[in-house]
């Protein structure tokens, strides 16, 4: 809108609510005299029809271009009087709110102290309404697919919500497999189901639903874009296995000249597999993969005369030849769905993890408990990094030992400032129950202590369930250990019982590190890819820790699962849930509004030096090469579908090159001088 | 010490390169001590170079404050390489104008003069007044200041830019060719100077600094001497939206002053080319120092000294200070 | 005229006297020395070199309201000069005296600017010989001035050791005297007054030849001399900024939000980056080398061309001030040989 | 005390300072809307200017207003954590904190130049903080050191 500024100026008087104490007759007198405008009205509830149509009428017969309306605060009815504006043909934009009811007559009873006020409440509202510009509401169309990063119980399942409302999935998994912790899993507290018995459903369901396209064994490479719109590039890596023709069959693993040489990465290394090998019996995709790094063939060049497990393979599915393929593909929602890492157990070396063969992770006893784990699911004394002794036709093999006692300490890794790790973890409390109970029902006879911090039983059924435990027997100590060493044979726990404070050494001949959850090491990773943001534990960033925990900064890019902060499965789930319908949203109604009030940058005054871009946190500004008079020199420019209009950037700025529009230099200004005036 | 002849030489080396535009040293003033810079575009130019405590100016200026006049259609700009000589001090400039992103690392080749110090100008003038022709060495902890066939020597102290007084890093901290010995550190900075200030009452502060900003002149200069100002169109004189007005009193100047200390905190690299510039003695270098010494006290951050840092006022750390807020 | 003698001690009464007028004299403000008004004898530093920024300052403000006005409201409020009231500058150096001749040229040129006639008007210049040059880079002998020069001047004075000689040199001169009549003596001695004068110019230590300098300028338009000369310029200002001679200014409003509005002239130079910037973007002196031949061109070309007289007076301030020793004299120099 | 420093001290308290706020939309102004919502009464000299983020705030907004002629600067943002655009506020609490040492370092009183936290929530805390910052800018008495003189010829 050129020319001129018109401007009306509308006070309300809300019943009372502000005629009571402000002179609103006044107040329209005194807003006459201000420059620009062109008309100055009162009325009882402007909010109203009646009050609404005032302003449309001086509209179209005044030809006013700016509308100043003093009321309440904008944050009730600037939406109201936009829509006036618009439907008055005017742009939504050219309205400015004085706000003299919450922040004036609801605040001072002193009624020539409230006129006042509003007189500069309004003129600062007209000050700034001369300078309004037009601006446009844009929306983008949303791209009806979503991009899920991770396959474990988080990912499988906002997939499967998704997929199932008719929407289309990518799910990306790194890992040959789904599932992720979850499928490492024996029973889950505190109902003990059995982890398996109810993740494979959904990991079939996954792998075969007509919506999900699944990419296990691959990475995403690139994204750009923004909500609606983003760009995708995966990388599936090869497994030199033909997956269309591999039926699963697993002749291949057991003709691999290597086989039984390498540690079982989903076995925690405690059991072992060839170069060639199926993660576990369960695993989806049910398709072999070739590692790369231990297999002789791909490493070496040479495997023999010529590769045991082609000759095995019927299908002829094996094939050394095939490279990794990318693929490209547009989705308008992305999941990031990573999960975590168990805690480092060697950082904390007064436990002597790594040391002695039968300190062990939760993670590796869980393997140990599970029946389809290296130990067929008995508890028994490791004999770690010892050689098997081959042994010969017919002869028994030796019973391995079952520990006589077994001991937990609790908070390896959480809650500890030693290691950096202030959080906590909030499953140890209940795996260690679970697992202390697992204990008691497959070697009765042990003893079992649990060293405890505090126990933390706060969900449903947990503090039944810890009480169960205890009751079943296990010794609950309070203290956190010092220091585990050997003597005659056993391990020595030494700690002091807080209880009683008493010093204490106890014998065991089995340590559980309860180790707690900790950001994946490659976060990195999806940060750069994503740009999203860590909170002080470097788990990702939730948009607001209560009220939008599945949302990120990014528009369009959600949380889900313990990538986002230490939980449960069911927690996990709920959150993959919330991510799933919130990932929706923008895809069902397919359109999304972009913010308006964007920044602006002026190329010829930008000098290229990046604050902006530094200060944004929505990346929304990249510094791009322009031509200036025949220089090719950078300047900052906005991808106005990221902004978001905090105008941090206007504020970094030295050049005053990026504005946010409405609240530029220009119109900010102005207000500050009519405010400061008088 | 700097060579001469080995920094004339490198000057000819340099600029017989292909890729280098020009080489930008110091050369003999036209009276008195001074010494003023020099344009270096074919190798005999390069006869004139010199190096002394005369050579005060910060030349890292002028990487930034060439103008970019439209190059004619069909054409393409001179891309070829500036060589400049820069002190320690200077040096900064540069890895902070590489940190904004001015220019990149290719464009400039940047030979490091390991520096002793450099005289105040001003201190020289007030002891030997009146010189038509003279010339300043650095013997040792003395200056040997030769003029009228006479020579005498001053302690370092009394004739020692303040700058250099508690300088940190005598030797460049970024160059392409080292035109001498490191230089180990001389000084170190305890920042007493702004102490003195800061212990002053408010009254006191007030009246010392109305003082000095009544008396700018608003010429600008100091902005313009700045190797960090380089903006094609400065806020502080802009007219729309118009921060404050070109008029000359106490209320526009001392904005003025706030504007333009603030738009270098965080970037100021303490060369004092604001201060040598202001031809009515403002001392802003106090004024950047507070924000210097503030700087580094709160954030634990040093202007140019690492062009990777990401810049001052756009990060933030999580811990920073907030006992001032209600 | 005879001269008159003004005992050093009876400085301090004569000022209090003039200051019936609004008395401008040489002040320190910290090591600087600047003009302005005083209400206290004590004020005026009279053993100066020369000022930072020259007097013209008290006769063309900085910053000057030409009037008031209401945004769309017709009437204007002009300023009335005459308000000030006679001012008195007391104790200026002949060079800056000089200036004050060239600039009033440019004023009652095309057009009389009413501004500067009035205060013209009534200021009355009272200066004080150089008995020793202020600074190494003076030339005003170079430029048609010298140390004792009385041009501009209404009343001179001399340093003769404990006493100032006073000369009045024209009738306001006179009339100013006669305020402070009672302060003064007779007995001056004009002999030795002259003896000093040419002992003066002899200390001179700077100089140039201006022969034909105007003529040869616009020859070298295209020169690169403009170039070197200019290379090492921060386009600072400072040269033109505090230059005696120096008149460029702009126009521009400050406006109230509530519409109320001052149109104000305040000082410019053509060695910043805006100076003549058009709107569009365009600028005619886009660069540094356009503006310091621009500066050159101004002083001595141009203006000897209209009015028969360089506008340098030789104060040697944009040699003393320039901070990158960019001196007019070595770049007239070159322009001669280029 | 001297009679003069008691007629200072006297204007002092009866002069009524002008302050400029600047208050995010999310946090600040929200919680200002509560207190008016909860009638909850406070002095009418803070006049408000609405942003979107704290980090919007140019510290030379701050030097702005205080020549324009408010006696006192107020900047208010959500509590460290809480900003809408994640780190605004964060932003603004490096830039203020280097703006008021300097401020105070030319000689303009730190009681004039505040900051606060102020949640949706917090009507009764905006109330507290409008208070202390009111009573702040009496005890050092109007600001005039360097407050731009209205068009003077
Ligand atoms: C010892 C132990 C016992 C536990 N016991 C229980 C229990 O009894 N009950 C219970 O409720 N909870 C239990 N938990 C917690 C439970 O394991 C987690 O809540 C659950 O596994 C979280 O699932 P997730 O999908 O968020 O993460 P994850 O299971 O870690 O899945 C993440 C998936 O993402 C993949 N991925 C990671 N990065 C990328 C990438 N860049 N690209 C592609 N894919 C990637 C991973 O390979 C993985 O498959 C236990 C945890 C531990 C450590
Ligand atoms: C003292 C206290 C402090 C807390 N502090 C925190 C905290 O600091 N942070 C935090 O995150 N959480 C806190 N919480 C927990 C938080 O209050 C709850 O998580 C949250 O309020 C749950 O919201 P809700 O919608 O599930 O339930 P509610 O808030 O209980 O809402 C349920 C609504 O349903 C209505 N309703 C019930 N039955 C019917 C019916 N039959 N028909 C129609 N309507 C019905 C009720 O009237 C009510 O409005 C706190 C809780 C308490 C008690
Ligand atoms: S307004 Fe905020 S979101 Fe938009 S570009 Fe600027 S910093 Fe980024
Ligand atoms: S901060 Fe300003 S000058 Fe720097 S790149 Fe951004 S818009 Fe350009
Ligand atoms: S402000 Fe002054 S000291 Fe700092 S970088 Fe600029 S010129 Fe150098
Ligand atoms: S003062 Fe600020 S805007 Fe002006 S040139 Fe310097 S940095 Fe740029
Ligand atoms: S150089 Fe000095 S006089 Fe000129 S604007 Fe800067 S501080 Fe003022
Ligand atoms: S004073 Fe020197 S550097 Fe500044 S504009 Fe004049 S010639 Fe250029």
């Amino acid at each position: 809108m050129n020319g001129k500024p018109r401007i009306g100026v509308y006070v309300c008087h809300c019943g009372t609510n502000i005629a009571g104490t402000v002179d609103v007759e006044e107040v329209v007198r005194f807003a006459q005299t201000i420059p620009d405008v062109t008309v100055a009205r009162n009325y009882s509830y402007m909010c109203s029809d009646p009050g609404q149509a005032l302003i449309v009428d001086d509209i179209e017969k005044m030809g006013l271009n700016r509308v100043v309306v003093a009321s309440c605060s904008p944050r009730m009815h600037e939406l109201t009087f936009r829509k006036t504006l618009n439907g008055a043909g005017l742009n939504p934009y050219f309205l400015e709110m004085a706000n003299i009811r919450e922040q004036c007559s609801w605040v001072h009873e002193d009624s020539i102290a409230a006129t006042e006020k509003s007189k500069r409440i309004i003129e600062a509202a007209v000050v700034k309404a001369r300078r309004l510009e037009a601006l446009d509401q844009k929306e983008v169309d949303v791209e009806p697919a979503t991009l899920i990063i991770g396959a474990g119980i988080a990912g499988i399942q906002a997939a499967l919500d998704i997929a199932d409302a008719g929407f289309k999935v990518y799910l990306v998994e790194k890992s040959p497999t789904v599932g992720g912790h979850m499928a490492q899993l024996d029973k889950t507290f505190p109902t003990l189901d059995c982890s398996a018995c109810i993740l494979t459903p959904k990991m079939v369901d996954v792998a075969n639903h007509p919506n999900i396209e699944l990419m296990t064994y691959s990475k995403v490479e690139d994204i750009s874009g923004y909500v609606g719109n983003f760009d995708i590039k995966v990388r599936k890596k090869t497994r030199y296995v033909d997956v269309s023709k591999c039926t699963g069959c697993g002749d291949c693993a057991s003709a691999c000249r290597q086989a039984g040489r390498f540690a079982n990465e989903f076995d925690e290394g405690m059991g072992m597999r060839g170069a060639i090998y199926l993660p576990f019996p369960q695993a989806v995709p049910a398709k072999y993969t070739v590692d790369k790094e231990s297999c002789l063939f791909l490493s070496k060049g040479k495997c023999g005369e010529t590769p045991k497990c082609l000759e095995a393979c019927q299908p002829k599915a094996i094939n050394f030849e095939l490279e990794d393929e990318i693929v490209d593909f547009k989705v308008g929602t992305i999941i990031v769905a990573t999960g975590f890492d168990v805690f480092d157990a060697t950082l904390k070396p007064e436990y002597a993890y790594g040391v002695y063969d039968n300190v062990v992770t939760a993670l590796e006893f869980e393997r140990m408990v599970n029946a389809s784990g290296p130990t067929g699911g008995k508890v028994v004394m490791l004999e770690r990094g010892k050689k098997k002794k081959k042994k010969k036709e017919g002869e028994e093999e030796e019973a391995p030992k079952v520990p006589e006692s077994v001991t937990f300490i609790q908070c390896v890794g959480s809650r500890d400032k030693s290691v950096g790790n202030e959080y906590c973890s909030r499953v140890c409390c209940m795996y260690t129950a679970k697992l202390a109970h697992l204990v008691r029902d497959k070697a009765p006879d042990a003893e079992v202590t649990v060293f405890y911090m505090d126990v933390r039983a706060f969900g449903k059924g947990f503090e039944e369930f810890y009480d169960r435990v205890r009751r079943e027997g296990v010794r609950y100590i309070r203290g956190n250990p010092s220091e585990i060493y050997r003597k005659n044979g056993k391990l020595i726990v030494r700690a002091e019982d807080t209880l009683t404070s008493t010093p204490l050494e106890h014998e065991t001949d089995m340590v559980v590190l309860s180790v707690g959850l900790c950001p994946r090491t490659d976060t990195r990773d999806v940060i750069d890819l994503l740009k999203l943001s860590q909170s002080s534990d470097l788990f990702y960033l939730e948009a607001h820790p209560k009220l939008r925990p599945v949302d990120t900064a990014s528009d369009g890019v959600y949380l889900a699962g313990v990538c986002q902060g230490p939980k449960d499965i069911p927690d996990a789930v709920a959150q993959a849930k919330g991510a799933a319908s919130a990932a929706m949203i923008p895809m069902a109604s397919g359109k999304v509004k972009v913010e308006a009030q964007t920044s602006i940058v002026d190329e010829t005054t930008c000098r290229g030096c990046g604050f902006c871009v530094e200060v944004c946190p929505y990346t929304a500004i990249e510094l791009v090469e322009i031509n200036r008079m025949g220089w090719h020199v950078k300047a900052a420019r906005v991808n106005e579908a990221l902004c978001k209009g905090c105008g941090a950037c206007a504020a970094a700025c030295l050049s005053g090159s990026i504005q946010q529009r409405s609240f530029k230099d220009l119109q900010l200004l102005p207000q500050i001088q009519a405010l400061g005036v008088k | 010490m700097v060579d001469i002849t080995k920094l004339r030489d490198i000057a000819k080396e340099v600029i017989s390169r292909d890729d280098v535009r020009q080489v930008i040293g110091y050369r003999p003033g036209t009276y008195g001590f001074r010494a003023r810079p020099a344009f270096v575009l074919e190798p005999a130019d390069a006869d004139e170079l010199i190096f002394s405590p005369a050579c005060i100016n910060n030349l890292a200026t002028y990487i930034v404050i060439e103008e970019k006049l439209p190059v004619p259609r069909g054409q393409e700009p001179d891309s070829r390489k500036v060589a400049v000589m820069v002190k320690g001090c200077d040096s900064r400039a540069i890895i902070q104008q590489l940190e904004e992103k001015a220019y990149d690392r290719d464009h400039v080749l940047v030979l490091g003069i390991p520096c002793e110090g450099v005289v105040d100008m001003d201190k020289v003038n007030a002891r030997f007044p009146n010189v038509d022709k003279g010339d300043i060495a650095l013997e040792g902890d003395k200056f040997v200041i030769s003029f009228n066939g006479t020579k005498e020597e001053v302690a370092k102290d009394e004739l020692l830019a303040d700058k250099c007084k508690r300088c940190r890093y005598p030797t460049p901290l970024v160059s392409d060719e080292m035109l001498g010995d490191e230089v180990e550190r001389f000084a170190d900075d305890d920042f007493s100077d702004v102490e003195v200030l800061e212990k002053k009452s408010r009254d006191e502060k007030w009246a010392y600094w109305e003082e000095k900003f009544s008396r700018c002149a608003r010429c600008y200069a100091c902005r313009n001497a700045c190797p960090m100002c380089y903006c094609e169109d400065c806020v502080l004189t802009r007219l729309e939206p118009m921060w404050m007005r070109r008029s000359v009193d106490i209320s526009e100047n001392t904005a003025y002053h706030i504007a333009r200390a603030y738009h270098l905190a965080g970037r100021c690299i303490q060369c004092g080319a604001c201060e040598q510039a202001c031809p009515m003695d403002i001392p802003l270098m106090d004024l950047n120092r507070k924000f210097y010494k503030d700087v580094r006290e709160l954030f634990d951050y040093e202007p140019g000294t690492d062009a990777e840092q990401p810049p001052l006022l756009s990060t933030f750390s999580v811990d920073d200070r907030e006992d001032f807020i209600l | 005229m005879a001269v008159k003698k003004l005992s050093k001690d009876k400085v301090g009464e004569a000022l209090k006297e003039l200051m019936k007028f609004r008395l401008v004299a040489p002040a320190k403000s910290d090591d600087v020395v600047i003009f302005k008004q005083i209400s206290d004898p004590a004020e005026a530093y009279l053993d100066y070199g020369n000022s930072a920024v020259p007097p013209k300052k008290m006769v063309f403000p900085q910053t000057e309201t030409l009037f008031r006005f209401v945004t769309g409201e017709p009437e204007l409020k002009e300023k009335n000069v005459e308000e000030e009231g006679q001012t008195v500058i007391f104790g200026m150096r002949p060079c800056d005296a000089r200036a004050m001749s060239i600039v009033d040229k440019l004023f009652d040129w095309d057009f009389d600017d009413p501004y500067y006639q009035k205060r013209r008007a009534m200021t009355t210049y009272v200066g004080m010989a150089c008995t020793e040059p202020p600074s190494v880079n003076c030339f005003c002998t170079s430029v048609g001035g010298s140390p004792f020069s009385t041009e501009g001047l209404d009343v001179m004075l001399t340093d003769m050791g404990d006493y100032y000689a006073v000369q009045a040199l024209n009738e306001k001169g006179e009339k100013l005297t006669e305020t402070i009549a009672s302060q003064l003596e007779d007995g001056g001695d004009e002999k030795k007054i002259e003896e000093m004068a040419a002992a003066a110019a002899g200390k001179i230590k700077r100089s140039i030849k201006t022969d034909g300098i105007s003529e040869k300028i616009p020859t070298l338009w295209d020169s690169d001399v403009w170039k070197k000369v200019s290379a090492s310029c921060l386009g600072c200002g400072t040269c033109t900024f505090l230059c005696p001679t120096c008149h460029c200014f702009d126009i521009q409003d400050e406006v109230e939000e509530m519409g109320e509005g001052r149109r104000c002239r305040m000082w410019d130079s053509c060695m910043f980056s805006e100076y003549t910037l058009h709107a569009s973007g365009h600028n005619p002196r886009p660069s540094r080398k356009e503006r310091t031949r621009n500066r050159v061109s101004h002083k001595y070309s141009y203006f000897p061309s209209k009015f028969d007289d360089i506008a340098c007076v030789g104060c040697g301030r944009c040699i003393n001030m320039c901070p990158v020793n960019i001196d007019i004299l070595d770049i007239l120099e070159q322009v001669v040989e280029a | 005390m001297a009679e003069a420093t008691k007629t200072a001290e006297a204007t002092k308290t009866d002069f009524e300072p002008n302050i400029v706020a600047f208050l995010c939309n999310w946090c600040s102004y929200a919680g200002a809307d509560l207190a008016g919502t909860s009638r909850i009464q406070y002095p009418p000299n803070v006049r408000v200017i609405r942003v979107m983020c704290s980090g919007r705030v140019n510290p030379l907004f701050i030097m702005n207003a205080l020549q324009q002629g408010a006696d006192g600067v107020l900047i208010s943002g959500c509590h460290p954590g809480d900003c809408h655009y994640m780190q605004g506020n964060y932003f603004a609490r490096r830039r203020f904190n280097l703006m008021r040492n300097f401020l105070e370092y030319v000689g303009i009183e730190p009681e004039r130049v505040r900051m606060s936290w102020v949640s949706a929530s917090e009507g009764a805390k905006w109330k507290g903080v409008i208070e202390e910052v009111v009573e702040g800018i009496k005890s050092v008495g109007p600001m005039d050191s360097f407050k731009r003189r209205q068009l003077n010829w």
